[in-house]
């Protein structure tokens, strides 16, 4: 017996089961995230001084980063409505450019990355707290980039065969991805203020 | 055995200003957890037994009628609001919220460490002298004291001992150097976990003096009456975290402070810290031959026996 | 993420509905909701076993102090038990995987894994999860997790030893136990993630035409909140964990204070942490995860007592808003954990009330639960007599934890072993007896056979008294004040030498305890292979993983047609009907 | 959801798309900018924090598209705020509330 609902809407939700399920799977990453955030919080607000985010990290590399990110995140939507419009090539075209830009953004970060470790002195995550939380901030929403670029990548290249058995879902499943996709992107504007400028 | 409202609660005695009003809220509580289990019960057997198969072969579809369930659900309401507003709250709050101001009370610092109780008492000048975590080497120092402070020459330190005046206000200032451990003195109904990093405020006021070893059967057994408990979990040797308090009437606790005092304004000067630091995960745990656990000797970690 | 990869199975799906899956698929790697709940519940019950054998060690120590462990002692090693007799390290360890364990590996995987995977599609009448291809990886990070947490015993310093609650800085300083500890609990932690995921969007989208919430078995209630917990709790400890590993890995000091020195010497870390930051984040999981563990405990004792006192639950309807109402309120209580660690009145406060006001709905459904007894006609059966042993355990449980709500009280109470006592008789003689009040009243469903009353009852009768036997005096050494987590028991303090020969009586009651546990495991493989045949609905039972398939029910698909449901989940004894049962789908 | 099933409505939705990139490129560059304003702290922090939720709210409502989702989705979501406020906040609240020497 097939399971319901895996495709069209059902009747009383007006959902059909990935859309909640990401959904949901949203709901407890907001609360990872709320769970760090707090402790930025805590920290700082516990801390006798807190050194300025703009006079450690580098904020212009950063602001490439947001642009990246939001970029990446219309190319992502673009995608999913070129499906609606039945356009497979823009599909792959935008598709393409998300992960490229996906790419980008962690290629950025290496470098600043790279950055602090050969500084003199090498700033660590051991070296204190704000570096502490930088690192460890930064880096659980890289790994949440790099989930993103597998499902994405598989999503341009072998996934692309449902596209002929069954486009429906198909355009479905670029619409949860897109939903994670648009998460990382909205926490990193978080981020990036509270890290960087603040 | 000691009864609250005619309730025997296996509680140790009772031996400061508070105790009673703790003591009296956990029996009411228990009162209330009794009545409440035993109506309850009542209604269970007798449900059973009046209600199996062999009795009543065919159920009711309805089933019970009535609101008495709603009648005992708001009681349950009522009496957990009474202890919320009438007791809990207050008492917690004169607990936490009323320390007394330094010149009233009997002011000792209390710093844990793995797995000792360091005291710290300020002296004539009733002055504490500066301490830094910097300054403390192991045995010679544990507190860390200033050696150029002269607040510092008169201080009173001494290991897993305490020594208390009776009915005077006392005003402990715990930490810890280490990990979290719990400071509890059961017979003063005195808990709190020692932090690192904080530095909280406790007060009591002990109103006996504490009964001779040898009056109890237990103190009999390890050779202390009343004894310093670390509550919390704080490694190897938790359980071993003993260390022991005395409540002195005021003559006697005078002649502990002058016996005491000079001995220990005599700190030696602490060689220059070493600079070498532990890394974190390699943390040495002083060794500790567990299987002789036949309970540590009395004193075996104290600077002096009890004096009694 | 993962949630896309599941479609890719069933577009597949459609061609392999013929192909049969071979052994692999069918066993190992099954996508099948009904043959990863019994991987789940295999495991589970392995993994409760060794957390019990762990404990049963423990109780040597705290009877006998300083003894040599008789028969196994040689087998620990000299770094454990030189000459058999059980170092403190060895003793710390035991007691947090023991709590770990028991917890995570064995209670959670049981109650929601096991009961919770195989039922709730049966119950609602669907196919399958909603994804079962996560379904299969929740199973399978489990199992990892689990690996982990047991091979951490092995490592150098072995395993965990800070408690199962970690409290940092000493878990931030012990050895490399912890740091596998958090690996394993990260897989736990996604494992349940993806598993709540999969719960709730099969309970919201699955159900069958007619089955509205409000007839829905009570069981699948306590599960739809239980998922809920799990799924907006556990990210605070995901989130907590992954600081203490940069702790412990990356040198950081998230929850290391400045100043910190440690046998003497100075730590050589920043500094600048908050120790009760890991307190907070972790009881904010760990309070809604105690109620994790008795909701679907309070699921099963729904429908073993509705069956079996022949009429419907009294006040189904306040059954479910309360529960709802407690998974609600189960976030907000978490720091009555806390009192002790110099809280202030404003927040003392607020904790206290919140924690009295969550203790109201359990004493609604308790109520409930008992005045559903009122009229029926009461089958003691061996399920039903765990259920009624479940009632006042949890009852003894629940009201312990009342005196320890509020602050005044815990300050005598905190860390003794009356906290010990509590919470045990909610968890063992409460979860475990809805445990074995569920595996013996959907035995029958899993294999068509039921389990032998006999043995059942031997094993009902003997569990019962020893629990008590264990955990009764846990109270009474509580109020004397001994601190809990004692290598010896208490021994060398003087306030605990009036109480220190109950210890001898709990050790013997659970090494009792465990005694009477060889019938039901006999009764389990025994029924298996012997047990009485029956038919699909052998305890004439109105839910529908009774009422719409055989039993065992079918490899795939669950119902030969899919149920139309009309009616509420417990018609026993409606009047007029024709049995004394009339089926959720039955008009 | 059907609102944007239409082809019409789909190509609407695109120029709302790209509208949303300039919005949130200006809005970028405006929190860069301001920060280096010497604002005290707590109005740095409430305007970094205002414009990060106009952001957010840019993503999550026409990106996501959750100004036009099913109620189901912002009950989730609701209780979601609610306890994500309260694991937020409490711990500083917590500590603030510690009794302290
Ligand atoms: C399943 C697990 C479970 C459950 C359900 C509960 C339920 C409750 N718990 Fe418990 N608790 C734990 C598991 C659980 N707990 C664990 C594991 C710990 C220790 C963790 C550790 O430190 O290692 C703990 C510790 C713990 C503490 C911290 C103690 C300390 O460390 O000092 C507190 C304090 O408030 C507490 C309170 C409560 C309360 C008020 C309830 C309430 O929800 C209980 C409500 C129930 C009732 C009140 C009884 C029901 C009613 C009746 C009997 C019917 C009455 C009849 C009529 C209507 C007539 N618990
Ligand atoms: C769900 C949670 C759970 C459960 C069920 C139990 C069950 C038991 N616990 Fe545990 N316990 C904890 C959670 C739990 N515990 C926690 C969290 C702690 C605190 C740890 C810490 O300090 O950090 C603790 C601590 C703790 C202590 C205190 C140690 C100390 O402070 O030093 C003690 C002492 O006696 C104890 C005893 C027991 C006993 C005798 C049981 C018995 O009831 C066990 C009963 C078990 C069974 C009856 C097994 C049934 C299984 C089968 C029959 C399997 C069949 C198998 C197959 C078919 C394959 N526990
Ligand atoms: Cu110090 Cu336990
Ligand atoms: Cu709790």
């Amino acid at each position: 017996m097939e399971i319901p609902y895996n495709t069209e809407a059902r009747p009383d939700t007006g959902l059909y089961n990935a859309k909640l399920g990401i959904w949901l799977f949203l709901a407890s990453e907001v609360m990872l995230f709320g769970a760090l955030f707090s402790s930025y919080i805590l920290l700082r607000t516990g801390a006798p001084s807190w050194p300025m985010g703009r006079e450690i990290l580098n904020v212009p590399l950063a602001t490439l980063n947001t642009v990246i990110l939001i970029g990446s995140s219309v190319t992502m939507v673009m995608s999913w409505a070129s499906l609606k419009l039945k356009d497979f090539g823009k599909y792959r075209l935008y598709m393409g450019l998300t992960l490229l830009l996906a790419l980008g953004f962690l290629v950025v970060k290496g470098f600043e990355y790279g950055a602090k470790f050969s500084h003199h002195p090498p700033l660590y995550p051991s070296t204190n707290t704000f570096l502490a939380i930088y690192f460890t901030l930064t880096g659980l929403h890289g790994l949440h980039v790099v989930g993103g670029m597998i499902v994405n990548g598989y999503l341009w290249g072998p996934g692309t065969k449902m596209w002929k058995t069954d486009p429906e879902r198909f355009t479905n499943r670029i619409e949860v991805a897109g939903l994670y996709w648009h998460f990382v992107d909205l926490v990193w504007i978080f981020l990036f203020p509270t890290l960087y400028l603040l | 055995m000691e009864t609250h409202y005619g309730l025997p609660l296996n509680l140790p005695v009772g031996a400061s200003a508070h105790a009673d009003q703790l003591d009296n809220l956990n029996a009411l509580v228990h009162w209330f957890m009794i009545v409440l289990f035993v109506g309850w019960g009542i209604f269970f057997v007798y449900s059973l037994f009046r209600f199996r198969k062999g009795r009543n072969p065919v159920a009711s579809y309805e089933g019970a009628k009535g609101h008495f369930s709603t009648y005992g659900e708001a009681g349950v309401v009522l009496i957990e609001v009474i202890l919320l507003v009438a007791f809990a709250v207050p008492i917690w709050a004169t607990r936490v919220g009323t320390v007394p101001d330094e010149q009233n009370a009997v002011r000792v610092r209390v710093v844990a460490e793995q797995f000792a109780w360091n005291a710290h008492y300020p002296g004539a000048d009733g002055v504490f002298g500066r301490t830094d975590s910097k300054l403390i080497t192991a045995g010679m120092n544990p507190l860390g004291l200033d050696p150029k402070d002269a607040a510092g020459k008169d201080d009173l330190v001494t290991i897993n001992q305490l020594h208390l005046p009776v009915n005077r206000k006392i005003l402990i200032d715990l930490s810890s150097k280490d990990v979290i451990h719990g400071f509890a003195l059961p017979q003063m109904r005195v808990k709190q976990d020692a932090i690192p990093g904080q530095t909280i405020p406790i007060w009591f006021e002990p109103i006996l003096v504490t009964p001779p070893e040898n009056s109890l059967p237990g103190c009999a057994v390890t050779k202390t009456c009343w004894e310093i408990a670390c509550a919390q979990l704080c490694g190897l040797t938790h359980y071993r975290m003993r260390g022991f308090y005395q409540v002195h009437d005021a003559a006697g606790y005078e002649k502990w402070l002058s016996e005491n005092a000079p001995k220990v304004a005599a700190l030696p000067t602490p060689p220059a810290p070493t600079g070498e630091p532990v890394t974190p995960t390699g943390a040495a745990v002083p060794g500790e031959n567990p299987a002789g656990s036949g309970g540590p000797q009395p004193g075996d970690q104290d600077a002096t026996p009890p004096a009694q | 993420m993962a949630l896309v990869d599941d479609h890719a199975a069933h577009t597949h799906g459609h061609a392999g509905a013929h192909h049969e899956p071979g052994f692999w698929g069918k066993y190992v790697f099954s996508q099948d909701h009904k043959v990863i709940g019994i991987q789940y519940g295999f495991t589970s019950l392995v993994f409760l076993l060794f957390g019990f054998t762990l404990m049963m060690l423990m109780r040597w120590q705290l009877a006998f102090p300083g003894k040599p462990i008789p028969i196994v002692g040689a087998l620990f090693g000299q770094l454990n038990a030189p000459g058999g007799i059980m170092l403190p390290e060895f003793y710390n360890q035991l007691g947090a995987m023991h709590g770990t364990i028991m917890v995570f590996l064995g209670i959670v995987p049981l109650a929601v894994g096991a009961f919770g995977n195989y039922l709730v599609p049966l119950q609602i009448g669907a196919p399958d999860m909603a994804f079962p291809k996560l379904n299969m990886a929740s199973y399978w990070l489990y199992f990892v997790g689990g690996v982990i947490m047991f091979a951490s015993f092995f490592v150098e310093g072995g395993a965990a030893q800070s408690g199962w609650t970690s409290y940092p800085p000493l878990s931030d300083i012990a050895p490399d136990g912890q740091t596998y500890w958090l690996f394993g609990m990260l897989f736990l932690i996604f494992s349940s993630l993806l598993g709540s995921t999969n719960f709730l969007v099969t309970i919201i989208q699955l159900r069958a035409p007619g089955l509205t919430w409000m007839r829905l078995p009570f069981f699948v209630w306590a599960q739809f909140v239980t998922a809920f917990l799990l799924l907006l709790a556990f990210p605070a400890l995901q989130a907590a964990a992954v600081l203490q590993g940069m702790d412990r890995i990356a040198g950081t000091s998230f929850f290391l204070p400045s100043g910190l020195v440690v046998s003497g010497q100075q730590l050589a870390v920043s500094g600048g942490g908050s120790p009760l930051l890991w307190q907070h984040l972790f009881w904010f999981l760990a309070h809604p995860e105690v109620y994790v563990l008795i909701l679907p405990a309070f699921g099963i004792i729904a429908e073993v007592l509705a069956n079996n006192t022949r009429k419907p639950l009294w006040g189904y309807k306040s059954l479910v808003y309360s529960v709802v109402f407690l998974g609600f309120m189960s976030f907000i209580v978490w720091a009555h954990h806390m009192f002790m660690t110099g809280m202030g009145t404003v927040m003392s406060t607020f904790f206290q009330i919140t924690t009295m006001i969550i203790s109201i709905p359990s004493v609604i459904v308790l109520t409930a639960f008992i005045i559903s007894l009122w009229g029926g006609s009461i089958r003691f059966n061996v399920p039903m007599l765990f259920a009624l042993a479940f009632l006042p355990m949890f009852a003894i449980g629940g009201l312990t934890g009342l005196p320890l709500g509020l602050a005044p009280t815990d300050i005598h109470l905190h860390d003794t072993y009356y906290v010990i006592g509590h919470f045990h008789y909610v968890v063992a003689p409460g979860t475990i007896f809805a445990m074995f009040a569920g595996i013996y009243y959907w035995f029958p469903k899993l294999t068509g056979k039921t389990m032998s009353e006999l043995l059942g009852k031997i094993h009902f009768w003997f569990s019962f008294l020893f629990i008590n036997g264990i955990f009764m005096p846990m109270l009474w050494q509580g109020l004397a004040g001994v601190s809990r987590r004692l290598y010896d028991g208490g021994e060398s303090y003087s306030h605990a030498q009036g109480v220190l020969g109950l210890n001898k009586m709990m050790s013997y009651s659970a090494w009792g305890l465990a005694l009477a546990q060889l019938p039901f495991i006999i009764n389990l493989f025994w029924s298996m292979a012997k047990g009485r045949k029956v038919g699909s609905n052998p305890w004439d039972a109105t839910t529908l993983e009774w009422a719409a398939t055989t039993s065992p029910p079918l490899a795939h698909g669950n119902f030969t047609e899919v149920p139309t449901v009309v009616r509420g989940p417990y018609d026993y004894s409606l009047p007029g009907a024709p049995r004394d049962f009339t089926p959720q789908h039955e008009g | 959801m059907s609102s944007h099933d239409d082809v019409e409505s789909v190509k609407k939705q695109t120029r709302a798309y790209l509208m949303v990139f300039w919005a949130l490129m200006v809005l970028t560059v405006l929190t860069v900018g301001v920060a280096y304003l010497h604002m005290p702290v707590w109005m740095a922090v409430g305007v970094a924090l205002v414009i990060a939720l106009f952001k957010g709210t840019l993503v999550a409502g026409i990106f996501m598209h959750l100004f036009d989702e099913r109620k189901l989705i912002y009950w989730v979501l609701a209780l979601t705020v609610l306890f994500f406020l309260v694991l937020l906040f409490y711990p500083t609240l917590s500590d603030w509330d510690q009794r302290k020497l």
